[in-house]
C-alpha cells in the first residue's frame, strides 16, 4: 500500500491544493505533499515494501535511490516555493502549486513502475504537469519556451512509446505466464528476447529518453527552458526530470545488458556522451545568461551519467551516484541563481557583486560552483572519479582523456561566469534587503548533503548504489 | 694548512698591485712611451689611504661598507686557491663553488655602491658590470667542470692539483681551450681591454672605474686594491690550469706562480696594445666565445 | 490484398498522404479525422472476436481521435484569424516524393524485423511509415496547428504498432496511453490558441527568439 | 600525532576567533595570533621528532568513502615540509595581522584570517595524507581557499582576473592529478598510499603515463615553466603575507608531489630524470630572466620563485637520475639538495614578500620606478630585505648558498655516474641563473631602497610597525642561522633524501660523509665572513676617524646632480642583459626622445594561452548558429539523429542473431 500511497497522496495534493481557493492553504498543501512523501520515504527504507498489482509497482535499489533523490530535492523546492511564492506571486500560484504536486506524482510514479507502459505514462504526466509551470509568466518568450519544449518532448517521449512496444514486441516468444513489458520478466528472460527488436528498441528509447534527458543534439529544448522558466521550476526539471529520463534509460539497460547486446550499446552510450559533454562545452564557453548555463551544465552531465552507464563495470556505479549528486547539485544552483535573480533583479544585464549584497546566496552559488565542476571534497567529485577510473580500467583511454579535456574547458567557461557575478563590482546600490531564510535553508541543506555525500557515504545507500550497479551489469568500487 | 700555503697566499696579496702596473708598463713599452713606474699603483693607494674621504648626502652604510667586503672576500678567496702548488691554505670538496660565489658576494657589494649614490653614471657602470659578470661566470664555470672532468675532483685543491698534471697529456687540446677561455675570463673579471679600459677618462665607455667614481681616500684604495687583487686571483688560476706544480717543491712553485703571474700581466699589456675596447653591445659575444670554447673542452672530455 | 485490416491500413497511409498533399489547413484535419476514425475501426478488423477490451479501445479511439480533438483543432483556427494555407517550407510535390520513399524504405525495413505472427505483418510498415511521415510534417510545415497535426500522426503511427499488442497490453495501459496523447494534444492546441492571440498568427516562425 | 592535530585544532581555532572576535579588532588580532603560533608550535614537534630520526605512529580512520582506509602520517619527508608549512605559515598569518589591519572598514578582514589558518591546516593535511581520497580534498581545499586569499583586493578588476588565472590553472592541475590517481586505482585494490605504492610495479612501461601525469599534475601547482603562467599575477595581486605563503609554501607542494611520487613510484625511468632536469634549467634561467624584465616588485619577486623552482628541480632531477643509474650518493645529495633549498626558498622568499609588503604599506606603490632612496627611511626593512636579497642570490655566508652548494655537489658528483655524465653540463647553468639573480637583486635593492626617491610617495614611506618586522627578522634569523651551521638543515635533509630513494642507512651516511668536512668549512666561511667583515669595518673606522670627512653632493662629473629622475631606472638597469637575451626575455622596448621604457610580456600567458583560449572561444561561437531558435530545424537534429541510429541497426543487425 505504501507503494499506492507514495503515487497517490501527492496527487491529491495537488487536487486539493487546486480545489482550495484560499491563497494562505497552498504553501500547507505543498508542504504537506512533500512532508508525506517523504515520510513515506524514510518508511520505505526501513521497512522494503513488497511489490504491488501483479508486480507493475515495486522498489528496487535503483528506484529507492531515485525516488529518494526526488523526494528530497521536492521537500527542499517545497520550502523555498513557500519564499518564492511571497516574493513573486505567479498568478495567484494556485496552478501553480497543483501543476508542482502533480508533477512530483508522476515522479514517484516513474521510481516505482516496473511496468514500461506504466514508466511512460508517469513520464508523459511529467512532461505535461511542468508545461503549465514553464508558461507562469504568459510573456512571448515563455511562450515560445513552452512551445518548444511541448513539441519537442512529446516527440521524443513518442518515439519511447514506439521502442516500448517494440520491447512488447521482442518479447512475443517468451513462454506463456510471463508478465509483458514487466522489468523482471524481461531479465528473467532476456536470453529469448528476439535481438533484432530489441536494438531496435533501444534505439528508440535511447532517442526517445535522451530527448527527455537532454542529450545532445535532442537538447535543443533545455536553455530555451531552463532560461525561461522560474528557477524553482527549473530546478525541478533539472533535477527530477533528468533523474527519471535517466532511471527510464538504466532500466532498458539492465533488459539489454541482461540480454548481452552489451558491444551493441556500447558505443552508443559513449558517442551520446562525449557528444552531449563536447556541445555543453562548446556553449558553456562565453555563455551570460545564469540559466542558460546551468541547462548547458544539465546537458553536460547528462552526458556523464551516459558515459557511466557506457562505460559500465565501476562506471555504472558512478553513474547512479552522479544521478543523485547531479539532483542535489542542480537544485541547489538553480535555487542559488533564483536569489541572485530575486536580489540582483531579473532584468538588469549585468549581475554581479552578489557576495557583497546577499552573503549566504553568494557562498552557496560558490559551493554550487565547486561542487558542479566535480571539485574535491564534494559529492559529484567522487561519482566522477569512478566514472573515469571505471573508463581507464575499461582501457577507453581516450574516452577518459577526452572527458578530462572537456571537464576542463567546462570549468574555466562556468567559473569564469559564476566568480563574475560572485564577486563582481556589486550592481545596484541600493541597501541589500535582509535575505528571506525560506530562501536560504533549502539551498544550505542541498549543500550541506552534497558536501557530506563527497567525504561520507552511509552504509545503507551505499548497499543500495551497489545492488543498483549490480542490476546494471556493473559492480562498486 | 701548510705554512708554504700561508705564505703563499701573503705573496699573492702583496704582489697583486704590481700587475696592473706591469701590464700598463708593457702596453706603454710597445707603443712606444715609457710609461709610469711599475709600482705606481703601491703609491697610489699609501697616497690614498693617508687622505680624508668626501661622501654623498645620498648614500648610506652600504657604500662605506662595500670596498671592505670586496677586499675581504678577495682575501678569503685566496685561501682556496693552491698558491703554493700543493694545497690551498683552506680547501674541502666543492670549494670552487665557493671561491667563485666569493668573489660574486663583493661585486654585489660594489654594485649596491654604486647604486647607492644615485648618480646616473655609477648606475650605468653597475649595469654594465652586472652585464659582463652575467656572461663570465657560465664561462669560468664551463672552465671549471672541464677541470672536474679531467681529474675526477671537486676541490681547487684537487682540480689543479696533481691529477691536472696527469691529464695534460691525455686531454692536451681540451685544457688548452680552458686555459684560453679562463684568460678571457681574467679580461673580463679584470676589466681590461678589450671588455674594459682602465685607461679611458670618458666615464661613459667605463665600466669599473665608472663605478667607483664617488669613492675618495681609503674607500677608493680598498677598491682600488681589491680589484687588483681579483686580477692576481684568477690569474693565479690561468697560471695553475697551464702549468700544475705539485710535482714541484713548494717554493719553486711559488716562484712559478710569481713568474707565471708576471707573465700573464705581461701578455694583458700585450693585448692591450694590439686591441682597441669593443662596443658594449659586442662584449656578450666575446665573453660567449669564451664560454664556446670551454663548452668545447667539456663536450671533448665528455666524450673522451 | 487479403482482408479488411490490410484495406484499412492502406487507408491509413492514403490519409498521411492526404496530409502531405493538401493546402488547407481545414482539409489536414479532416484528413487527421478520418485516420482517427480507420485506427479505431482496426481493432476490430483485427480482433472480430476480442470482447469488451477491444469494444472498448475502438469507442474510445474514435471518440478521441476522430471526433474531440478534430473538433477542438477546428475551434482552434476558427479562433485564430489567418489565411488557411498551409504554407510548407517543402513544396507539396516534394513532400508527396518523400511519402513515397517513406512507405517503401518502411516496407523494406520492415522485412528485417519479422513478426511473431505474420497475420499483421502490414501493421509495421504502416505504422513506421506514418510515424516518419508525421515527424515530417513536424520539421517542414510552419504552421503550429499544422505541427499539432503532425505530432497526432505521428502518435498514430505509435497507436498502430501497439495494435501487435492489443491482446498483452492490458485495457487499461491503453486507457492510461490514450489520456495522455489527449491531455498533450489539448495542451498544445491551448498553447496554439495563445500564440495565436500574442501574433495574430499560427506562424510558429514567429517563435524563434530564445537563441544563443 | 595527536600533537598534531591539536596544533591543527588550535590553528583553525584561532581562525574563528578572528571571524566571531571581529568586532574587537585587539581581542581578535591576540587570539588569532596566539591561537596561531601556538598551534604551530605544537603542530611542529612531531616534525622534528621524525626529522631527528624518530617515529611517529600512522593514524588510520575507517573508510566512510570507496577507496580504502583514509591514513595520515608523518615520515621524514612530511616531517621536512611540514616544518616549511609551519613556520612560514606562522610567520605570513602574524604579519597578516597589522598589514590587514588598515582595510579592515572596508574589506572582509576576519574572513581572510579564517581563511588563511585554514589554508595552514590544509597544507599540513596535504602533506600528511597517506591515501589518494584524503590527498585529493586536502590538495583541492589548498588550491581554492588560496584562490579566495587572493582575491582578497576584488574589488580590483585586474585581481579578479589574475584570481580567475590561478583558478584556472591550479584546476586543470587537480584534473590532471584525479587523472593520475584513477588511472593508478585499475592496479591497485584501495587507493591508500601503501596499496597504490605496492601496485606500482604493476603499471606498464615502468610507470610512464603516472610520472608524465604528474608533472602535468604537480608541475601547475609548481609553476615551472611552460606551466607558470597563472604565478605572477596571482602572486603579484593577492595581499604580500598572502604572496609570502603561496610563494613560500604553497608552490612547493608540486614539489612535495613529486617527490611523494618518487617515494611510491620507485626510481622513476631515465627520460623522466632528464626530462626533470630540462625543465629546472628552462624555469630557472628564464624565470631570473623574466623576473629582470619586471617592473612590479611583487611580480619580480614572483618570477624568482619559477626561477627557485628551477634550481630545486634540478636537484630533483639529478637525485632522479642517480636513482636510476644506482650512484647512491648522488641520488641522496641531488633529493637533499632539492628539499633544502625547497627549505630555504620558503625562508627567504617569504621574507622578501613580506619586506615588498612593508614597501606596499609604506609607500602605496610596487612600482619600482616610482620607488627609491627607502633604505634612510625604513633602515630596518632594508636591512632584512638585503638579507633576504644575498640569501637568494645564494650568496655567502648565507642559507642560499648552502643548498645551492649542495646542489651544485650532487650535480659534479655525476662526473663519475657514467650514464649521468651529460647532466653535469647544468652546472655552468646553475651558474648563470646565480649570475642573473645577482643582476636582478641588485637592480631591486638599488631601485627601490638606495639612490634618491622617485616620487612623493617613496618621499613619504617611513618604517613600518613592530608586529610586522618582527616576522620577518625570524625569518631573516633562520636565513643566518642555516648559513653559518649548515649542518642543522643539511643533515635532516640528507636524512630526507635517503627516505626518498628508499635507500638505507648505508647510503645515508656515506653522503653524510662525503659532504661531512665541507659543511666545516663552509660553516668556517660564514664564521670569517661575518667576523672579518665586523673587524674590517671597525679597522676602517678606527682609520678614518683621524681624517676629515666631508658630506657633498654625488659627483656628477662635472654637472651639477639636478633631480631623482635622473637616476639610473630599473628598465635602462637590466636593459643591456635583456637586450643580449632577446627575444627569450620576451619584453617590448618603447624608445622615445625623451625616455626609455620596457614593457614585460609573458612568452607563455601571453604569447601562447591566452590567444589559444581566443582561437578556442571563437571556435566555439561558431558552433552558436546550431541553437538558432527555430523549431523545425531542431526537430530535424532529432530526426536525423534518429535515422542515423536506425543506419547504425541496419548495419549492426546481421552479426549477431538471437
Amino acid at each position: 500500500m505504501v507503494l499506492l500511497a507514495l503515487v497517490v497522496l501527492p496527487a491529491l495534493a495537488a487536487v486539493g491544493a487546486y480545489a482550495h481557493r484560499a491563497p494562505e492553504w497552498r504553501a500547507p498543501w505543498l508542504g504537506l505533499g512533500a512532508a508525506l512523501q517523504l515520510g513515506l520515504v524514510i518508511f520505505a527504507w526501513i521497512s522494503p515494501p513488497p511489490p504491488l498489482f501483479d508486480g507493475w509497482l515495486a522498489l528496487d535499489a535503483l528506484g529507492l535511490v531515485v525516488l529518494t533523490t526526488v523526494s528530497v530535492l521536492f521537500a527542499v523546492v517545497a520550502s523555498y516555493a513557500v519564499g518564492y511564492l511571497r516574493r513573486e506571486n505567479p498568478r495567484g500560484g494556485r496552478a501553480f502549486v497543483a501543476c508542482l504536486l502533480a508533477f512530483q506524482a508522476g515522479a514517484s510514479l516513474v521510481a516505482l513502475s516496473h511496468h514500461f507502459a506504466l514508466l511512460w505514462v508517469g513520464l508523459e504526466a511529467m512532461t505535461l504537469a511542468v508545461a503549465p509551470l514553464i508558461f507562469h509568466r504568459h510573456d512571448r518568450r515563455s511562450l515560445e519556451a513552452v512551445w518548444k519544449y511541448l513539441v519537442i518532448s512529446s516527440v521524443g517521449i513518442a518515439l519511447a512509446l514506439l521502442g516500448i512496444f517494440f520491447l512488447a514486441t521482442a518479447q512475443a516468444a517468451a513462454p506463456a505466464g510471463t508478465r509483458p513489458l514487466v522489468l523482471e520478466d524481461l531479465v528473467a528472460g532476456a536470453r529469448q528476447l528476439h535481438p533484432a527488436w530489441l536494438r531496435a528498441s533501444f534505439v528508440f528509447l535511447l532517442i526517445g529518453l535522451g530527448t527527455k534527458m537532454g542529450l545532445a543534439p535532442m537538447h535543443t529544448w533545455k536553455p530555451d527552458t531552463y532560461g525561461e522558466a522560474p528557477c524553482v521550476v527549473g530546478g525541478l526539471m533539472a533535477g527530477t526530470l533528468t533523474s527519471c529520463a535517466f532511471l527510464g534509460l538504466a532500466r532498458v539497460t539492465e533488459v539489454s545488458a541482461a540480454a548481452g547486446i552489451g558491444p551493441f550499446i556500447q558505443p552508443l552510450l559513449l558517442g551520446f556522451g562525449l557528444l552531449s559533454m563536447a556541445v555543453a562545452a562548446a556553449f558553456i564557453i562565453g555563455q551570460t545568461d545564469l540559466r542558460r548555463l546551468l541547462a548547458y551544465s544539465s546537458v553536460e552531465h547528462m552526458g556523464l551519467l551516459v558515459v557511466g552507464l557506457g562505460v559500465g563495470g565501476v562506471g555504472a556505479y558512478g553513474a547512479v551516484l552522479h544521478m543523485v549528486n547531479n539532483a542535489l547539485v542542480k537544485g541547489l544552483l538553480f535555487l542559488a541563481v533564483g536569489n541572485v535573480l530575486l536580489n540582483l533583479g531579473a532584468t538588469s544585464p549585468a549581475r554581479s557583486g552578489i557576495l557583497r549584497r546577499a552573503p549566504l546566496s553568494g557562498v552557496l552559488l560558490l559551493v554550487g560552483l565547486f561542487a558542479v565542476t566535480g571539485s574535491p571534497p564534494f559529492g559529484p567529485f567522487l561519482s566522477e572519479f569512478a566514472i573515469v577510473s571505471a573508463a581507464f580500467r575499461g582501457g577507453h583511454y581516450w574516452i577518459a582523456g577526452a572527458v578530462f579535456v572537456l571537464l576542463a574547458v567546462i570549468f574555466i567557461g562556468i567559473g569564469a561566469r559564476i566568480l563574475d557575478v560572485v564577486h563582481g563590482p556589486a550592481s545596484g546600490d541600493a541597501p541589500a534587503p535582509r535575505e528571506d531564510p525560506w530562501l536560504v535553508t533549502g539551498p544550505a541543506m542541498l549543500a550541506l548533503a552534497v558536501l557530506v555525500l563527497g567525504v561520507y557515504i552511509p552504509r545503507p545507500l551505499f548497499e543500495a548504489l551497489s545492488n543498483a550497479a549490480g542490476a546494471l551489469g556493473g559492480w562498486p568500487p | 694548512m701548510s705554512w708554504s700555503g700561508i705564505a703563499a697566499v701573503a705573496i699573492v696579496l702583496f704582489i697583486a698591485p704590481l700587475l696592473p702596473g706591469l701590464a700598463a708598463k708593457t702596453k706603454a713599452r710597445l707603443t712606444g712611451r715609457r710609461g709610469a713606474p711599475v709600482h705606481q699603483l703601491y703609491w697610489d693607494l699609501a697616497r690614498l689611504w693617508r687622505k680624508g674621504a668626501v661622501y654623498s648626502r645620498t648614500t648610506t652604510w652600504i657604500f662605506r661598507f662595500a670596498p671592505v667586503v670586496l677586499v675581504l672576500t678577495g682575501v678569503l678567496a685566496a685561501l682556496f686557491l693552491p698558491l703554493d702548488g700543493q694545497r690551498g691554505v683552506v680547501t674541502f670538496s666543492g670549494d670552487l663553488v665557493a671561491f667563485a660565489y666569493l668573489l660574486a658576494l663583493g661585486r654585489f657589494f660594489v654594485v649596491l655602491a654604486a647604486l647607492d649614490t644615485g648618480s646616473s653614471f655609477e648606475g650605468m657602470g653597475a649595469s654594465r658590470e652586472v652585464t659582463v659578470a652575467a656572461f663570465a661566470e657560465p664561462a669560468l664555470f664551463l672552465a671549471l667542470v672541464a677541470l672536474v672532468l679531467a681529474t675526477g675532483r671537486l676541490s681547487l685543491t684537487g682540480i689543479l692539483g696533481a691529477p691536472l698534471a696527469h691529464a695534460w697529456p691525455a686531454a692536451a687540446p681540451a685544457l688548452a681551450m680552458v686555459a684560453v677561455s679562463l684568460f678571457l675570463v681574467l679580461l673580463a673579471e679584470g676589466s681590461r681591454v678589450p671588455v674594459d679600459d682602465p685607461a679611458t677618462h670618458l666615464e661613459l665607455t667605463m665600466i669599473h672605474e665608472v663605478m667607483v667614481l664617488d669613492h675618495s681616500g681609503p674607500d677608493l684604495a680598498l677598491l682600488l686594491y681589491g680589484s687588483a687583487l681579483k686580477l692576481a686571483l684568477v690569474g693565479a688560476l690561468v697560471v695553475a690550469v697551464i702549468a700544475p706544480r705539485a710535482a714541484l717543491p713548494p717554493l719553486v712553485g711559488l716562484a712559478v706562480l710569481v713568474l707565471g703571474l708576471m707573465v700573464v700581466a705581461g701578455i694583458i699589456g700585450v693585448v692591450e696594445s694590439v686591441m682597441a675596447r669593443l662596443r658594449l653591445d659586442r662584449v656578450p659575444q666575446f665573453l660567449t666565445a669564451a664560454s664556446v670554447l670551454a663548452a668545447l673542452g667539456v663536450i671533448l672530455m665528455l666524450v673522451a | 490484398m487479403q482482408g479488411l485490416p490490410e484495406l484499412l491500413l492502406l487507408l491509413v497511409i492514403l490519409t498521411c498522404f492526404v496530409v502531405l498533399g493538401t493546402t488547407r489547413l481545414s482539409a489536414c484535419i479532416r484528413a487527421v479525422a478520418w485516420q482517427g476514425l480507420l485506427l479505431g475501426l482496426l481493432p476490430l478488423a483485427l480482433y472480430p472476436r476480442g470482447g469488451p477490451h477491444v469494444w472498448g479501445l475502438t469507442a474510445g479511439t474514435i471518440l478521441v481521435k476522430a471526433i474531440v480533438l478534430p473538433r477542438f483543432l477546428r475551434w482552434a483556427i476558427r479562433e485564430a484569424a489567418v489565411r488557411r494555407e498551409v504554407e510548407p517550407l517543402v513544396g507539396y510535390v516534394v513532400s508527396l516524393l518523400f511519402g513515397v520513399v517513406v512507405v517503401a524504405a518502411a516496407f523494406a525495413v520492415s522485412r528485417t524485423l519479422p513478426l511473431a505472427e505474420p497475420a499483421r505483418e502490414m501493421l509495421v510498415p504502416a505504422s513506421l511509415a506514418t510515424v516518419v511521415i508525421g515527424l515530417f510534417v513536424l520539421t517542414t510545415r510552419m504552421k503550429a496547428l499544422l505541427q499539432v497535426v503532425g505530432y497526432l500522426m505521428l502518435e498514430n503511427g505509435v497507436y498502430l504498432f501497439g495494435l501487435t499488442h492489443v491482446e498483452r497490453i492490458p485495457f487499461l495501459m491503453e486507457a492510461g496511453v490514450l489520456l495522455d496523447v489527449f491531455v498533450g494534444i489539448f495542451i498544445m492546441g491551448i498553447v496554439v490558441f495563445h500564440i495565436n492571440r500574442e501574433f495574430d498568427s499560427l506562424d510558429s516562425a514567429h517563435l524563434s527568439e530564445l537563441t544563443d | 600525532m595527536t600533537l598534531f592535530f591539536l596544533g591543527i585544532a588550535s590553528v583553525l581555532l584561532g581562525g574563528l576567533s578572528a571571524l566571531a572576535l571581529r568586532r574587537q579588532a585587539s581581542l581578535a588580532a591576540i587570539a588569532f595570533g596566539v591561537l596561531v603560533g601556538l598551534g604551530c608550535a605544537l603542530a611542529v614537534v612531531p616534525a622534528i621528532r621524525v626529522l631527528a630520526g624518530g617515529v611517529v605512529p600512522d593514524l588510520r580512520l575507517s573508510a566512510a568513502v570507496p577507496g580504502g582506509d583514509w591514513v595520515f602520517g608523518v615520515d621524514p619527508l612530511s616531517a621536512f615540509f611540514l616544518v616549511i608549512v609551519l613556520t612560514v605559515g606562522a610567520a605570513s598569518a602574524l604579519y597578516g595581522i597589522s598589514y590587514l589591519a588598515p582595510e579592515a572598514e572596508h574589506r572582509p578582514v576576519a574572513a581572510s584570517h579564517l581563511l588563511m589558518s585554514l589554508e595552514i591546516a590544509s597544507l599540513a593535511m596535504v602533506v600528511t595524507a597517506r591515501a589518494a581520497m584524503p590527498f585529493l580534498i586536502a590538495w583541492e581545499c589548498m588550491a581554492v581557499l588560496a584562490y579566495f586569499l587572493i582575491v582578497f583586493e576584488s574589488d580590483h578588476a585586474e585581481v579578479r582576473r589574475a584570481g580567475l588565472v590561478y583558478l584556472i590553472g591550479t584546476h586543470t592541475g587537480t584534473l590532471a592529478l584525479i587523472a593520475l590517481f584513477a588511472f593508478w586505482a585499475q592496479f591497485a585494490g584501495n587507493l591508500s598510499f601503501d596499496a597504490l605504492a605496492a601496485a606500482s610495479p604493476r603499471i606498464p612501461a615502468e610507470g610512464a603515463l603516472v610520472f608524465a601525469l604528474g608533472v602535468a599534475g604537480f608541475g601547475f601547482k609548481a609553476g615551472l615553466v611552460p606551466l607558470h603562467f597563472w604565478l605572477p599575477g596571482a602572486h603579484g595581486a593577492a595581499p604580500s603575507h598572502v604572496s609570502a605563503l603561496m610563494s613560500g609554501v604553497v608552490i612547493k607542494m608540486g614539489i612535495y608531489g613529486l617527490l611523494r611520487l618518487v617515494i611510491l613510484v620507485g626510481a622513476p625511468p631515465a627520460w623522466w630524470g632528464w626530462l626533470v632536469l630540462s625543465l629546472g634549467l628552462i624555469s630557472g634561467v628564464l624565470g631570473v630572466l623574466w623576473a629582470l624584465a619586471q617592473h612590479d616588485l611583487k611580480r619580480l619577486l614572483a618570477y624568482h620563485s619559477v626561477e627557485n623552482i628551477g634550481i630545486i628541480l634540478l636537484g630533483l632531477g639529478i637525485g632522479a637520475l642517480g636513482l636510476r643509474y644506482h650512484a647512491p650518493v648522488v641520488a641522496v645529495l641531488g633529493f637533499a639538495g632539492a628539499v633544502l633549498h625547497t627549505l630555504n626558498h620558503a625562508l627567504f622568499k617569504s621574507l622578501l614578500f613580506l619586506g615588498a609588503g612593508a614597501v606596499l604599506r609604506a609607500t602605496g606603490t610596487r612600482l619600482m620606478d616610482r620607488l627609491g632612496g627607502l633604505a634612510r627611511r625604513m633602515p630596518f626593512t632594508w636591512t632584512a630585505f638585503l638579507i633576504g636579497s644575498v640569501a637568494i642570490v645564494g650568496l655567502p655566508p648565507l642559507n642560499g648558498f648552502v643548498s645551492e652548494w649542495v646542489v651544485y655537489q650532487a650535480l659534479l658528483g655525476s662526473a663519475q655516474v657514467p650514464a649521468a655524465r651529460a647532466a653535469i653540463l647544468a652546472v655552468p647553468g646553475l651558474a648563470l641563473i646565480g649570475a642573473l639573480a645577482l643582476a636582478c637583486f641588485a637592480k631591486v635593492g638599488g631601485a627601490v631602497f638606495l639612490g634618491r626617491p622617485r616620487s612623493p610617495a617613496a618621499e613619504a614611506g617611513g618604517e613600518v610597525p613592530r608586529s610586522m618586522l618582527g616576522p620577518m627578522f625570524a625569518l631573516a634569523l633562520a636565513c643566518a642561522a642555516i648559513g653559518v651551521a649548515p649542518m642543522i638543515a643539511v643533515v635532516p635533509a640528507i636524512r630526507v633524501g635517503a627516505s626518498i630513494g628508499g635507500l638505507g642507512g648505508g647510503p645515508m651516511r656515506a653522503a653524510a660523509a662525503a659532504v661531512g668536512p665541507s659543511l666545516l668549512g663552509i660553516s668556517l666561511l660564514a664564521v670569517l665572513l661575518v667576523v672579518l667583515a665586523g673587524a674590517g669595518w671597525w679597522l676602517r673606522e678606527l682609520v678614518l676617524r683621524r681624517r676629515p670627512r666631508a658630506w657633498s653632493d654625488t659627483w656628477a662629473c662635472g654637472y651639477a646632480f639636478a633631480t631623482p629622475r635622473m637616476q639610473y631606472t630599473a628598465a635602462s638597469f637590466a636593459a643591456p642583459l635583456l637586450h643580449a637575451y632577446a627575444p627569450a626575455a620576451g619584453v617590448q622596448v618603447e624608445r622615445t626622445a625623451g625616455a626609455f621604457h620596457t614593457h614585460p610580456k609573458d612568452l607563455v600567458l601571453d604569447r601562447l594561452v591566452l590567444p589559444l583560449w581566443e582561437r578556442l572561444r571563437r571556435g566555439a561561437f561558431r558552433a552558436r548558429p546550431i541553437q538558432h531558435g527555430r523549431l523545425g530545424s531542431y526537430l530535424l537534429y532529432l530526426l536525423g539523429a534518429l535515422l542515423l541510429l536506425l543506419l547504425y541497426l541496419a548495419v549492426r543487425v546481421e552479426g549477431v542473431g538471437p
